[in-house]
């Protein structure tokens, strides 16, 4: 099924037709699930205007914090930012526009994009700055926001596992948002550890359906660790 | 004595009920894990898309691919499950969690909570506070009483901008238990060693205080 | 954990709480997935004006239409529907009411109950009967309605196999809409093929995670085949 | 002649593409897979939750868990997934697939689709035409030109209830193939053997036809 096969062999060609200005959803939480190659990509190749749809932007030099250096972000849409110094000076500079927005819509203005839904009702955000200028609606006695979906230009997504048609599997928290970035991108390119023939995943097993994915492209990640917790006498976490 | 973050922690946990799913937020949230009573079991959701969240991992367990919502490196306990940020939100939002234990710049008389925004200084945002503020039923909010300089932190109304519009009804101090209806606060337990008289003078809003107020007891 | 150990020995049990009047939200597609001893234990139990949410409403003497000589549904929410005589019968007689619903509309309605979405604007129906009485907009030049989702008072499930926590994994084409009917029920009863001990379960393989679930029993199947078509030489079906 | 069901199905099947995603409603739509040209590959969705739907099964492949959208037993084909409903019209809503084929009882000029209710008969629902009809950017309608009474079934205005609104580019017939644009039905082929003249009558909303129109080649 030569129409089905996704599997490109260059990063150049992974991210071929992005231009400037254009806008981009990404997968990953943290630094955890994140696109490393194609965000590395992006940074080679200079593009810049971009609108970054992503929960985080990365560290000072690692994930979406490297395309900050050579200003090549214009907006983020994110939950939660100002982990690394660069981005706080381009915020604090009105350099960089910052469109904070909660986990839970981020994530459905997402799935909605790449599911037809041009809107949604959330509680989340009424009352809040959130909801300046969006429309408020009570449903059985309870308020509401109107909240819009988010397509991208291009998605870029991190699986584990992919079969040749684009079929993925994500591992363990690594999937967070991926699964909803691959839905919502006009061109949607994942980056996966392995790559399989047809027939080998499971079809009950499968994350993302190939539909969504239109190139496929064998990495090998650093997955950089934020926060390195390890078990020690008193011990945190569930017991 | 005002509580220590440990004992603000093992007062919450005694709120727990076995087959609670609980979302613990960063900080002193995240000791509760620690004092769930013995024969008790609750499951942890970290919004970042698990369900089951285990103690932290030993060395050679670390996982780059597993993390919890503080993007901590953590382990999965027995039975866990692992799912998408939507559905993680979906389980939030449609008031799927038993219990949801988040800290706080400011609560208010009428249950709105300021956690996420100081302006002037470096906004990082909402994270998952608004989700998890909105969607729950029951909340408790742990915080300090006042500020160091002794400035209430339960307030008539929220001077900082809200996370959460009338969402808290339960919130927690280092001095105090309080239930937040009809527009007031109730004091429902005091620290141990703490007057009645401490936390009224260090409570802007108005606080109702009926009969006897027990100590907390742990 | 016993807190988390959901299973239940006795249909009755599972079926517990349930009174006249209530909505029930069911899984399945045609005959395919749906919770046939927990409909059966509806029957026995007598309980009438049952709102139904469905994709479907059986056949005769199979799956939901078994509630129907007994007049026990007063209403029904499908797509589809109509597949039986005694269906046909109360519906032309008023005595059935049927609200006519598009399948991913219908699909979305129990997923927005279950994720705390009260309403979502979507494309389809716009301009058609579904569309009557419904709030039309546009967005970015397209037009579409604005639909409530749904919550149930009761949900009844089929999966293939739990975990005695209540995680689910579904088999093939019998997931269709049982994932979203779990979410979206006050109570939700899951009836399975297999309960394995917590942790057998492969966690990045789990369909519906255990809290959406109250009530889980064992059940024996028989899994009814509607349209029994084999391989020909004259081949339809993709080739 | 007008076309058979068969020459119908392979006429619409010259309209595939390699590596196409393709619906295929119930009735003469499910025959355009016996006609994917060779060397090309599509993959067929079926609403219920599968992609990649394969051939019926053989006596022995029987599988009630596996079923298409029409209720018939299926098998998958390689490279297949299956996920649930609320995913599969995401899928279709959010316009994923590539060519979606179905059935109708009327179309016209305006490119209205009317084909799940006939008031007055029975009616058994929409199922997922809304949703096909709604999302879909490149759908395919076939049905017979005219009923057997000679009643065009081409229209000016849909005289049933509507499936949807303005969402119908093209439409296959036992006589001719049409492109519907501008609020006119466009003549772009006709079946082998039968005149303009003939579908010109046969045709009740505007026809517009320029120059000598083709017939259609198999």
């Amino acid at each position: 099924m030569a129409g089905f096969d996704k599997v490109v062999s260059s990063y150049e060609e992974a991210m071929a037709g992005l231009t400037d200005n254009m806008t981009i959803i990404s997968g990953g939480f943290g630094l955890c699930g994140i696109p490393e190659n194609l965000i590395a990509e992006i940074k080679r190749k200079g593009t810049t205007g971009l609108t970054l749809v992503s929960n985080n932007c990365g560290v000072d030099d690692f994930g979406l914090g490297i395309l900050l250096p050579d200003r090549q972000i214009k907006k983020i849409i994110a939950s939660y930012v100002g982990e690394n110094a660069e981005f706080e000076r381009q915020m604090m500079a009105g350099e960089l526009e910052v469109e904070l927005t909660p986990q839970g819509t981020l994530a459905e203005k997402m799935r909605a994009g790449g599911a037809g839904i041009p809107a949604f009702f959330t509680a989340t955000g009424y009352g809040t700055p959130v909801a300046i200028g969006k429309e408020e609606r009570q449903f059985k006695g309870r308020n509401y926001i109107l909240e819009e979906s988010i397509i991208g230009d291009f998605a870029i997504v991190k699986a584990w596992k992919a079969d040749r048609y684009g079929n993925l599997v994500y591992r363990k928290t690594a999937r967070n948002f991926n699964p909803m970035a691959a839905t919502a991108g006009k061109i949607t390119v994942v980056e996966v550890e392995e790559i399989v023939e047809p027939g080998e995943l499971d079809p009950d097993q499968i994350h993302t359906p190939g539909i969504y994915v239109d190139r496929l492209i064998l990495g090998s990640f650093e997955k950089r660790i934020e926060q390195r917790t390890v078990r020690t006498t008193t011990t945190q976490g569930e017991k | 004595m005002a509580l220590s973050r440990e004992q603000i922690a093992q007062r919450v946990a005694q709120e727990l009920q076995d087959g609670y799913y609980v979302n613990l937020g960063i900080g002193i949230p995240t000791l509760v894990a620690n004092y769930v009573p013995k024969g008790m079991d609750v499951m942890l959701q970290s919004e970042n898309g698990l369900l089951g969240m285990g103690q932290f991992p030993n060395e050679d367990e670390i996982d780059a691919d597993l993390i919890n919502a503080g993007k901590q490196t953590v382990t999965m306990a027995t039975g866990a499950s692992v799912f998408n940020s939507a559905e993680s939100f979906a389980m939030i939002r449609g008031g799927h969690v038993d219990l949801t234990v988040l800290g706080a710049f400011e609560v208010d008389v009428n249950g709105n909570i300021a956690s996420y925004m100081i302006p002037g200084k470096l906004i990082k945002g909402m994270g998952g506070a608004m989700d998890l503020v909105a969607g729950a039923d029951n909340i408790i909010v742990t915080m300090t009483h006042a500020s160091k300089h002794g400035v209430s932190k339960l307030l008539t109304k929220c001077s900082l901008p809200l996370t959460g519009k009338g969402c808290i009804k339960k919130v927690l101090t280092d001095l105090a238990f309080i239930e937040i209806k009809n527009g007031k606060f109730h004091l429902l337990e005091r620290a141990p060693g703490v007057s009645v008289e401490e936390i009224l003078t260090l409570t802007e809003g108005e606080l109702m205080v009926s009969g006897d107020v027990p100590e907390m007891s742990f």
